[in-house]
């Protein structure tokens, strides 16, 4: 698992781009890059998931957890270029409905 | 030996294929391709036992729901051995076997939890947003026939998870072939 | 049990070196990633092993050369067991083994073959040109250990083959790691 | 394992294009294809390597005997983008010198 990202200031976007399998060995990693980024307020978080090849319940959680602390910061949660397997994990769970999802 | 065997089925048509299904598995010949993995109880083992899984799908020629399927399975049950039974503690290992033939394709996992009461896995409510408790939910969601069966004198459990390959009309799950 | 051991060094350093492996092979810690296959003796199941050996290599980040050495000496070995030992009846089977550490990649091949006896194994002449009898000779020279223990009460042949992993000065082969 | 070949009859050539893994379990087809269109006089054959991406000793004995056996029939061997790794077993055997690599 990789993960990069790019910030535009005056729109108030932060894109993170992750690449690879994504299960709990990766978790840290990933909870720690996005948590430490989160701003105070009114910010556009976006997840560009193209390349990652793999998730499972644990990186669910993680996306869950993250939506709602970005909620509390009066932010919003995009997630991007998800492939279709990683998009029948979030089908199988329902949560296809409770994420922004393009 | 005292076993329990829990078998929470999601539609009522899996009930009825789980006996068809034990019997599938009782019949695999003798010389049919096994494999065990001795592992260690530790997270990084999860990407190896993918690999693993995709040599075996692949090499059975299987499309790639199936073989999404089975991954997500496996590392699902084997992630909540190194979380729940035990603790990530990785000085505990864990036993994982896959068996195959034409007609399935069987991931099974051996480890110790003495403590583990298949019954009382919560079921999750879809429509209350937690982060967590999904898990089993998935195996259950996407395998053909999910079987937890413990021994209370061991304290090991035995996890097993079954996919149809030639079924037409496969039950459950992403897969379409 | 009657053990015979039968170990071939193509050179000296070899055979000073083969002490020092068996003791890293005893000293591998029991929850280290070990792996169990049992296959059909069919020549269709190399491709799967193969496939399995590629998933292990990758997961310890090893080089393409590795690669290469340990998937074709565990094809010779394998061919072997299917042409020589079972002369193509695929209603035997055979059992293999992976275990890996830091330092070592072990392979072992657990099969029948009551007359087998590894000492009359031929070594070629390589300035005469013939169509086999190249096998045995490839394992040995990119393995950095080879062993075959025989059982003559049992008929069951155990042949180990071992790839140091972090020695710089890698003995025979193709490895440049 | 798969096999296509080509045949320039003006210049008594014939190319093998040979794709995949080749171990014993592939040995009779490829020496049916190859045996089979053996001419009975001073033919040129080719066997283009690149796409084989695995080869062992069953494969070397096959190439040994094709070589034979076309040598009788006076025609010439040449093998054609040989991948470092297919090399390597021409290479531990010696019979990187008995053939023509190219
Ligand atoms: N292998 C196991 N050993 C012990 N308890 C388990 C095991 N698998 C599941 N459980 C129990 O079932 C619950 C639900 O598991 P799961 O659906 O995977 O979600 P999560 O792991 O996110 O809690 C766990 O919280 C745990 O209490
Ligand atoms: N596993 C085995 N069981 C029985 N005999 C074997 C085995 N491996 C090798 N041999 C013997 O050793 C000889 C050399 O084997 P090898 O070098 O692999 O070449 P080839 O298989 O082309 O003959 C074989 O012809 C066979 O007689």
């Amino acid at each position: 698992m990789k993960i990069d990202s790019q910030i535009d200031k005056d729109k108030k976007i932060k894109v993170f781009h992750v690449e690879g399998e994504v299960d709990i060995h990766h978790l840290k990693n990933l909870k720690a890059e996005i948590m430490d980024s989160i701003e105070s307020n009114g910010w556009t978080y976006e997840i560009n998931m193209e390349k990652v090849t793999y998730l499972d319940s644990s990186g669910l959680g993680l996306l869950v957890y993250i939506k709602k602390e970005i909620t509390r910061h009066n932010g919003k949660l995009r997630i991007l270029n998800v492939s279709e397997q990683v998009l029948n994990v979030f089908k199988v769970t329902k949560l296809d409905e409770f994420f922004e999802i393009a | 030996m005292v076993f329990s065997s829990s078998d929470f089925a999601v539609s009522e048509r899996k009930v009825c294929l789980h006996n068809d299904i034990q019997i599938l598995i009782n019949q695999m010949p003798a010389n049919s391709t096994q494999m065990k993995m001795h592992v260690k109880g530790s997270s990084e083992t999860l990407a190896l036992i993918r690999r693993v899984i995709v040599a075996c799908v692949q090499h059975l020629n299987l499309g790639p729901s199936l073989l999404n399927d089975i991954k997500l399975a496996t590392t699902e049950a084997c992630t909540n051995v190194i979380k729940h039974a035990y603790k990530f503690n990785d000085a505990m290992s864990f036993d994982l076997e896959i068996k195959t033939s034409d007609e399935v394709f069987v991931v099974e996992v051996f480890y110790e939890d003495p403590d583990f009461v298949p019954e009382k896995i919560p079921v999750p409510n879809l429509k209350e947003i937690k982060e967590g408790g999904l898990g089993v939910f998935i195996i259950r969601s996407i395998m053909d026939h999910v079987n937890y069966i413990t021994d209370s004198r061991s304290g090991r459990v035995r996890l097993q998870m079954v996919k149809l390959l030639n079924s037409k009309e496969s039950i459950g799950g992403q897969s379409e072939d």
